[in-house]
């Protein structure tokens, strides 16, 4: 037996996890510690309490390892399909719809199979996903171990995980949208996973939300490649030139653009932190938000055939990146600069794709899962011995309480930075040459972000491990379960960056020949970038406040996250609710509460105003209907007066019209 | 028998005779035995009725002919309406027994005047005569004036009768000008006579037109068409409700044979100039009879004005002037016996005239609720019900004729019709009762009554077939 | 043609008192000129015709008017017991 | 053996047997109503496996004379369309039933009779392949829903069940002039005046005739749907009804309106709905937004999912619009899917204002603590209405956009807002009912779902699950009669 | 002018002043009797009509008859107490005017009638041809005439004798 034949396991491992979870869970699919107040965040646990929860719930240290081990199982099948070859495997005729006239007039029937493809593009994928997936696993284990809702959890991250693999195992593009809304859902489910809270569950319906209006895109997306095409089958389509081929491409951009947070639909991102943070890791950082960069690689021939549609991507691309790179300068909280960095690094991504370079886009997809997921995590550590504190000026001379954290964090953001010799560097490099030969603009802009990366890195790093401490926790080291993957993936950090050629060999790709200049270039901004920081947080600290009073307005313009919020709360929301009366004004107050960002603002305020119609206009018509039916109904009656003669008045007035009528008529 | 009085002349009359020979049997009977006699005479009215039922299905089996030189005109039309009156009289004679006990006006009188008034009724469908016709038509009149005066000590029903009195007497005035017009037109009383020479005449021949105003003003005002419906709220509420009932079906029947007679046969040829005026009648009916009724609070006149709306919606059969139209007024009249009865039973069993009487009154009557709910639907129109066939047949001979407009405005009131119906469901059903337990005047033979409506109404409804096949060979024979 | 004319100025003086009088009496009377209006058309057709239908038709409606007249002066006296009044005005208990 | 005879038959012998139940003994007036339409629905299923897929026309035929006289026979027949929908009400009677076991204290047995009443007038429209047997089923329908919503409803319920009555029936006084119209055209084409559909589609229309008769069937129709703007008496109807009228509600009396148009008016006047189909289209997409934008402000929780309603038959009456192949049978399989998912949130609403009495999102939050299974269905439910993949909305969805973008890329494009907006309002509705902390106390210490509650939301859950993972099936049954219409639509 | 028209002349404005003084008298009494005159006038048109036995009729029900039931019923009810109420209800105008213009719309339909051709009467006496035409060919409203007269008696003792 072939061992490919049994690709269509390895997605299977985590839904049986999932739905494991989810029988096995119904009891307590909300564990009661987070009915007893807590919000999610570790209070000093003695350890009798810990003890007594474990008792009362004997299965609950078996969920982490047993979640943890149908992802391994996983990421061991996939090692052995992707040496084995590659595939495409249908499992069966998922939508059978009827025939239609494609737009060349065949006759083409609308099917989609539930089958998988196995090509380099989808191993690379499949690899990240379970590899860094487990290791996620493994670190989540012993960080929400002392959290509710266990089986909620781990049941969500197999059936993210399974989501994910559909997404990049799909054979075509339908099967790829189940995958890519379910992604979506498993987001939702996790950052809202502290559902008490209401930030959390605002910033899960925000994330699905602008998901949302990206999947509308894919869909029409959908629906042009089937006329143009006839089928939605990646191995079927041929790619060829069509009038109506760029609205796909752009369709298929604007997704990708809602899935990796880019320009203008970034904003959920940040706001998903509410999630734990090794959901942040896994989904927010290393493997989700790809998901974008996946799509438009796995439609890679159109884009080539669309170089207008590739300009937009790079341009979106590049502004993505230094705007976030620039908000991400003044962030605080330790996981908004990590989540703001990886807005950044995805929008480096986009750059690449839109000039073509697509093996880079994926080469940086890849290191960046490493030092994005080993950062998330190592600040993960950081709050979790901080016990919930994410706010960097509370922190600072951790590096000695948390040695391992330390030393794992410090790789991670010099592979971050652009380092010299780590991932980052190389893969930045390769997507700055690709920028050089295609644009100056875009080149500047890409080493700009690079610079401010570097910086808000060091920033970060220093604020943390460095100086003396400014909070008033007990810390402690983070025990091994979280630690051993920081190293794990640390690993990746460093050594992932020297297979590039390989990789781009892999798939059939030929990388641009070095430039020494950009590297060169690249090195001396990434030190640089550190270099400042450190001036700036450690020689003299200090010199920040005095340069943010410097450039004021820049300032204010970066902490106010250039704005993009408070842009879609007053076009959507004040713009119309200060026109209106006092009802809108309570309406305001209504839409305030409500607490969702952007469309769903306008869509509620609009909504209102239907309503409004509904009552009064639609439904107002027809109630004055039955209104006038019942109002005529006195003069009818009011003639009847009760009087006879009146009654014989009027059978003689009617005569006499009558009369009058034949008259009129013969005269 | 003199040649004057041949065996056809006695044979075509005989069931006139037969209804007169018990109404006087009846009064003479209330005269001799007194108290004692009343509660047999309910045994005297219903063979008289059957005896006069045999006698229509004899004169069935040769109609059709002409008796007294074509005076009488025994034909599938004139037994059809015979057959419902003879229905009808049957029924409200069922249901009257204990209403009258409560009421404590008890009469022999009234038995005999619904016969008599039976009796008149008989000419109006099958005379084909104007002096036939008109006696005919005031013996009939007049036994409604007194039953509908008949509870002598109520104040309500003395007014009834004196505006019924009044206004019918004038509309009968204008009716007999009408027919010494007619009679000026032709110089004959019979009605082939008068046929011919009207189509001697263009069809707007102020003479005609004459005629055409005061004959179709006297009878539209006793089918309580508007704009001479005005006495029939009034009356209908005031008069006993049983009378309301025979008065709503009999009278509006009868009255309609008469308007079909004459419409149809020596003014058929001068369409043209009364068809419009019908057609004015039929909207202001069906506008009058709706729209008054949405807003009524006494149950009885609410009744009254929805049969204003019937009379529309019948006049509108005739307007379309097919042969689809003749078949729908057929199916529309045999459905409105029943359900108009049969809404007016209920009723009294309800012994209340107010809507509010109503409330609750499904939680402690069932039996009477639920059937009430199938009159009402028939009454508005809906399936699968007696009286969704003949609005059926109406919109269809409308649409047929191309009157499409006519048929739109039919429909619509039809919603209308329901809103002021389900008013009376809503009280019954949905609202709760608000006061004690009120008499409640049931008796067998209302029970009987209400069975055979409500199994009528409904199951024509649901397989129509027979009922179909009755009406078509009443009328097309 | 003339006593069509006065056929016609009878009706009208009939349904003239009809409408305007109370008196529920005179009311009836008036129905009565009414139907003697009736009577003189038919009358007069009768001999324009030179048949006696037009006669015998009157003599009904003259049967018919006595009728009416008895039977419209019972419901006056009963309403009278009930309601000492006879302006056909005050007789509006029923009503819209 | 006439099958669907007695399928139609057993609800209505069902009543007369439970009329014969004394009132009082209210469990044996549940346990034989329900008994009756699990019956109902184990006669049904069958009708799955033996329906011949390849066959085209109408199958298990029972054909009686009724009136001849007016040429209507008492014609039963089903195809694929007619199959799911007869399937799917089958199923919802019975859930609705059950649903009903402890909600109704009063006047049960009156409860159940018109439970049995409706199951039969809505099985009957759905079987019959007669014009006026059609319309007497129609017609039938309104009397024990007017009565479900106006005795057992809520507070409003005098106005809801009247409004909700006279809106229904004005529209089918029309659809009545035109069923009378149509019949007289064939009168005058055929040689024996009839109501069959199968003849009446051998009529050649004229266009103009057509027109009128497309216009007088679409008020019929678009108001039962309920399209924009004849939608204002669902909102009413469906927060006033009790949940078993709600499920049958919206779950099978709305269904009527589209069924009509894919088994009438469609096959029927193919000229008239070319021209129409814009109309239809932008008044589904009007739909579709204004449904979900009103969706969002509601504050009443039944009334949200009511106005849900209106945004989710937009995609039906839309995908009827696209008047092809894919866009007709994604209608229908939406109607399936809505009635599945809508009943689902219509079950939950009812479960949940059992136990609190109240109906107002503003009083809920923070359920998903004290009731988890009943979280768990209601965020299926809810993801199911928000059309995500691998649950049965999306596929109706997404067959339905495609058929539209065939025709018109802008009705897609417009159209495919309302997906977002339904995510919209639904996680909304969500968010502010499950999730949070517990506001108010009453909401601590709900029951979850009982046995009962579960079995009557199990067999939805699983059928949503399954439509959305295999849906080929449900497209193989649709084929045959789907292809049909659609190759009369475009010649 | 001869004697035929004289005497129409004068039945006429017998029958409509005596007509119009019925209708405008305050006193109930004195309208009977002005109603007296008015049938008087109307006989006498049917006696220039060559209707000599409507002529009798007319007298012997009419005035014989009919008048003294309104006379009779007149004393009964105590009419005259009245006298000093209003005769006329508040809108006589509107129904005096309303009767002028449906008699405006009549007369001039009439005065575009034509009749057929006038016909002579067959020379045999009134009285025989009014009884031959009575009883050959109006056999059948005679015999209901009964019935009619019959509900009459019947009615007006049933609704005007005193509740027992």
């Amino acid at each position: 037996m072939n061992f490919l034949d049994t690709l269509w396991l390895i997605p299977v491992f985590p839904l049986l996890g999932a739905a494991l979870m989810m029988m096995l869970g119904r009891h307590q699919y909300l564990d009661p510690q987070i009915e007893n107040g807590s919000v999610g965040h570790h209070h000093h646990h003695d350890r009798g309490h810990d003890q007594d929860l474990r008792s009362k719930q004997g299965s609950r240290w078996l969920i982490g390892p047993l979640c943890s081990g149908f992802v391994l199982l996983s990421f061991l099948w996939s090692l052995g399909a992707v040496f084995a070859g590659r595939t495409e495997q249908v499992l069966f005729t998922w939508v059978a719809g009827m025939p239609f006239p494609a737009f060349d007039g065949r006759m083409v029937t609308l099917t989609a199979d539930w089958g998988y493809l196995l090509d380099p593009l989808s191993a690379v994928m499949i690899l990240m996903v379970t590899g860094i997936g487990f290791l996620i696993h493994v670190y989540s284990i012993a960080y929400m171990a002392h959290d509710g809702g266990l089986y909620r959890y781990f049941g969500c991250l197999n059936l993210f995980v399974f989501f994910m693999l559909v997404l990049v195992m799909a054979n075509n593009y339908l099967l790829l949208f189940v995958g890519w809304e379910g992604v979506g859902l498993a987001s939702y489910l996790l950052i809202g996973f502290y559902f008490k809270r209401k930030p959390a569950s605002d910033a899960a319906i925000k994330a699905f939300l602008m998901n949302r209006i990206g999947d509308a895109g894919y869909l029409m997306a959908l629906f042009f490649l089937l006329s143009i095409f006839g089928t939605l089958r990646f191995t079927e389509m041929q790619a060829a030139a069509h009038p109506l081929l760029p609205w796909a491409t752009l369709l298929l951009l604007a997704a990708a653009v809602g899935k990796s947070a880019q320009i203008p639909l970034f904003t959920w991102l940040p706001d998903a932190m509410e999630g734990p943070t090794p959901v942040s890791a896994l989904m927010h950082a290393a493997t989700m938000v790809t998901a974008g960069v996946y799509l438009i690689v796995r439609a890679e021939p159109f884009f080539r055939l669309t170089p207008e549609v590739g300009s937009l991507t790079a341009a979106i691309g590049a502004a993505t990146a230094v705007i976030a790179a620039s908000i991400a300068l003044v962030q605080h909280d330790i996981k908004k600069v990590l989540a703001y960095s990886t807005i950044s690094q995805l929008g480096l991504m986009f750059m690449a794709l839109g000039v073509g370079a697509y093996w880079a886009a994926l080469f940086h997809v890849v290191t960046h899962a490493f030092f994005k997921a080993q950062l998330f995590l190592g600040a993960g550590s950081v709050i979790h011995a901080l016990d919930g504190e994410q706010d960097l000026r509370f922190m600072g001379g951790l590096r000695h309480r948390m040695p391992q954290t330390f030393r794992t964090m410090f790789i991670g953001t010099l592979a971050l930075a652009g380092w010299p010799g780590l991932a980052g560097f190389f893969s930045k490099d390769s997507i700055l040459t690709s920028a050089w030969a295609a644009s100056p603009v875009l080149f500047g802009a890409g080493l700009f972000t690079a610079l401010l990366t570097a910086f808000y890195m060091g920033r970060l790093l220093f604020l943390t491990f460095f100086g003396a401490y400014r909070g008033d926790q007990h810390i402690h080291e983070s025990p091994k379960r979280m630690t051993v993957p920081l190293w794990v993936l640390s690993i990746g950090s460093i050594g992932a960056g020297w297979f590039a050629t390989p990789f781009a060999g892999w798939l059939g790709a030929t990388p641009e020949p070095h430039s020494w200049a950009v590297m060169v270039a690249s090195a001396v901004v990434a030190v640089a970038g550190l270099g400042i920081a450190y001036h700036f947080y450690l020689n003299r600290p200090g010199t920040a406040d005095r340069w943010e009073e410097g450039v004021a307005p820049v300032a204010r313009l970066l902490r106010a996250r250039w704005y993009f919020d408070d842009f879609y709360e007053m076009v959507f929301v004040r713009g119309l609710a200060r026109q209106g009366g006092e009802w809108l004004s309570l309406l305001d107050r209504r839409v305030v509460d409500g607490g969702v960002n952007g469309a769903g603002w306008l869509a509620r305020k609009v909504g209102d105003l239907s309503k409004w119609s509904d009552t009064w206009i639609v439904d107002g018509a027809v109630n004055l209907t039955a209104f006038s039916v019942k109002l005529s109904s006195f003069p009818v009656r009011y003639l009847q007066t009760g009087l006879a003669q009146s009654y014989a008045l009027l059978i003689v007035l009617s005569l006499a019209a009558m009369a009058g009528w034949y008259l009129l008529r013969s005269a | 028998m003199s040649h004057f009085y041949t065996d056809v002349d006695h044979f075509a009359l005989l069931p006139a005779i037969l209804l007169a020979f018990f109404g006087c049997a009846v009064f003479l009977f209330d005269f001799l035995l007194g108290e004692r006699s009343r509660r047999w005479q309910l045994a005297l009215v219903l063979p008289g009725l059957a005896m006069t039922g045999w006698h229509l299905w004899k004169q069935g089996q040769i109609a059709p002919f002409t008796a007294f030189h074509g005076a009488i005109t025994i034909d599938a039309f004139g037994l059809f309406f015979n057959w419902l009156f003879l229905l009808t009289a049957a029924l409200v004679a069922l249901i009257s027994y204990r209403y009258l006990e409560i009421e404590e006006e008890h009469q022999g009188e009234y038995y005999g005047l619904v016969l008599m008034a039976q009796a008149g009724a008989y000419f109006l469908a099958v005379g084909t005569e104007l002096i036939t016709i008109f006696v005919g038509l005031e013996t009939m009149s007049l036994s409604f004036y007194v039953l509908v005066g008949f509870l002598r000590r109520s104040r309500r029903s003395n007014e009834a009768a004196l505006k019924y009195l009044i206004l019918g007497a004038f509309s009968s005035g204008i009716l007999a000008y009408g027919f010494s017009i007619l009679y000026g037109i032709a110089g004959s009383t019979y009605l082939s006579d008068i046929a011919m020479a009207v189509a001697a005449r263009p069809a707007f021949d102020p003479l005609t037109v004459l005629a055409i105003l005061t004959v179709s003003a006297g009878i539209l005002f006793k089918i309580s068409a508007a704009p001479f419906h005005m006495w029939a709220p009034d009356a209908y509420e005031g008069a006993p409700t049983a009378v309301t009932a025979y008065l709503a079906v009999g009278s509006k029947i009868a009255s309609l044979a008469l308007l079909l007679r004459l419409f149809l046969g020596p003014l058929g040829t001068a369409r043209e100039a009364w068809e419009p005026l019908l057609i004015l009648a039929a909207i202001a009916s069906l506008t009058v009879g709706n729209l008054a009724a949405v807003t009524q609070t006494n149950a009885k006149r609410l009744l009254a004005y929805s049969s204003i709306a019937h009379a529309g919606y019948l006049l509108l059969g005739l307007v379309a002037g097919n042969a689809t139209g003749l078949q729908g007024i057929a199916i529309y009249t045999g459905a409105y016996v029943f359900m108009t009865i049969g809404a007016f039973l209920v009723l009294m069993a309800v012994h209340g005239e107010e809507i509010e009487d109503l409330n609750g009154f499904a939680r402690r009557h069932p039996g009477y609720a639920v059937p009430m709910v199938v009159f009402l639907l028939s009454l508005a129109g809906l399936p699968p019900t007696a009286g969704f066939l003949g609005k059926y047949y109406i919109f269809l001979a409308l649409i047929e004729s191309g009157r499409y407009v006519l048929a739109l405005v039919g429909a619509a009131y039809v919603a209308v019709a329901l809103f002021y119906y389900f008013r009376l469901v809503r009280s019954m059903f949905l609202l709760p009762a608000i006061e004690v337990e009120r008499p409640q005047a049931s008796s067998l033979g209302l029970r009987v009554a209400l069975g055979a409506t409500g199994l009528v109404t409904l199951g024509a409804g649901i397989y129509p077939e027979p009922f179909l096949q009755l009406a078509m060979r009443s009328l097309l024979k | 043609m003339h006593y069509v004319a006065v056929s016609l100025a009878m009706l009208l003086i009939g349904t003239a008192g009809l409408l305007t009088r109370r008196n529920i009496v005179i009311i009836l009377m008036s129905i009565e000129l009414i139907l003697n209006a009736v009577n003189i058309n038919l009358v007069a057709f009768s001999r324009h015709h030179g048949n006696a239908a037009g006669q015998v038709f009157a003599i009904f409606v003259i049967a018919v008017a006595v009728a009416e007249a008895a039977v419209g002066l019972g419901i006056l006296l009963a309403l009278f017991r009930n309601r000492e009044t006879v302006q056909v005005d005050e007789v509006d208990l029923l009503k819209w | 053996m006439p099958w669907l005879t007695a399928l139609l038959a057993l609800p209505l012998v069902g009543l007369i047997v439970l009329l014969a139940i004394p009132g009082t003994a209210r469990n044996a007036v549940r346990m034989w109503a329900n008994a009756v339409l699990l019956g109902g629905l184990a006669l049904a299923l069958p009708l799955w496996q033996a329906f011949d897929r390849a066959a085209s026309g109408y199958q298990f035929v029972d054909r009686m004379p009724w009136i001849p006289t007016l040429g209507a026979q008492f014609l039963l027949g089903i195809d694929g369309i007619s199959l799911l929908l007869v399937l799917l009400t089958s199923l919802l009677g019975p859930i609705a039933a059950l649903a009903s076991w402890n909600a109704i204290e009063e006047r049960t047995k009156e409860f159940y009779a018109m439970l049995l009443l409706l199951q039969f007038g809505m099985l009957g429209l759905f079987l019959s392949l007669d014009l006026l047997l059609f319309f007497v089923f129609f017609e039938v329908v309104l009397v024990p829903m007017y009565f479900l919503i106006g005795i057992w409803g809520g507070e409003r319920r005098l106005y809801a069940a009247i409004k909700f009555f006279l809106y229904t029936l004005a529209g089918s006084v029309v659809l009545l002039l035109g069923i009378i119209a149509l019949y007289w055209q064939g009168g005058l084409q055929l040689a024996q005046p009839t109501f069959e559909i199968a003849e009446l589609l051998k009529l050649q229309l004229p266009l103009d005739a057509q027109r009128w008769l497309f216009w007088a069937f679409f008020v019929g129709f678009a108001i039962k749907v309920p399209m924009v703007p004849f939608h204002t008496w669902l909102p009413d109807a469906h927060t006033e009804a009790p949940t078993a009228g709600s499920v049958l509600l919206a779950g099978v009396l709305l269904k009527m309106g589209t069924y009509g148009f894919v088994r009438i008016s469609l096959p029927l006047f193919p000229e008239a709905a070319r021209e129409a189909a814009p109309i239809l289209a932008v008044l589904s997409i009007v739909a579709i937004l204004y449904g979900a934008l009103i969706s969002l402000m509601q504050q009443d929780w039944k009334r949200l999912v009511a106005y849900s309603s209106v945004s989710h038959m937009g995609f039906c009456t839309l995908g009827l619009a696209a008047l092809n192949s894919n866009g007709i049978a994604g209608s229908v399989l939406q109607q399936i899917n809505h009635g599945i998912s809508t009943s689902l949130l219509f079950l939950l609403v009812g479960y949940i204002y059992e136990r609190r009495h109240t109906r107002q999102i503003a009083d809920f939050g923070g359920l998903a603590i004290g009731m988890p299974r009943f979280a768990f269905v209601f965020a299926v439910a809810v993801f199911s209405s928000a059309g995500l993949p691998l649950l049965n909305g999306f596929i109706g969805e997404f067959t339905i956009l495609q058929g539209a973008f065939i025709v018109n890329r802008a009705w897609a494009a417009f159209a495919v807002f309302g997906i977002v907006l339904g995510a919209a309002y639904l996680l909304w509705l969500y968010q502010r009912t499950m999730l949070g902390d517990v506001r108010n106390e009453a909401n601590r210490g709900l029951p979850d779902l009982s046995l009962r509650e579960w079995a009557t939301v199990l067999p939805l859950l699983l059928l949503a699950l399954a439509i959305g993972v295999y849906p080929k099936p449900w497209f193989a049954v649709l084929e045959r009669p789907v292809l049909d219409i659609a190759g009369r639509l475009a010649r | 002018m001869n004697l035929e028209a004289l005497f129409f002349y004068a039945f006429t404005t017998l029958a409509l002043g005596g007509a119009t003084l019925a209708i405008t008298r305050r006193s109930a009494v004195h309208a009977a009797i002005s109603l007296m005159v008015s049938l008087l006038g109307v006989a006498g048109l049917y006696l220039l009509l060559n209707a000599e036995f409507l002529f009798v009729a007319q007298i012997i029900l009419y005035i014989g008859g009919i008048l003294l039931l309104f006379l009779f019923v007149i004393m009964l009810v105590n009419l005259d107490a009245g006298r000093g109420l209003r005769q006329f209800h508040q809108r006589w105008p509107l129904g005096a005017a309303v009767t002028v213009i449906a008699g405006v719309a009549f007369a001039i339909l009439w005065s575009r009638a034509v009749l057929p051709p006038a016909q002579t009467m067959p020379d045999v006496g009134n009285v025989e041809l009014v009884a031959d035409t009575l009883l050959q060919d109006y056999l059948v409203p005679f015999e209901v005439v009964s019935l009619l007269l019959l509900v009459a008696v019947v009615g007006s003792v049933l609704l005007a004798r005193k509740r027992a």
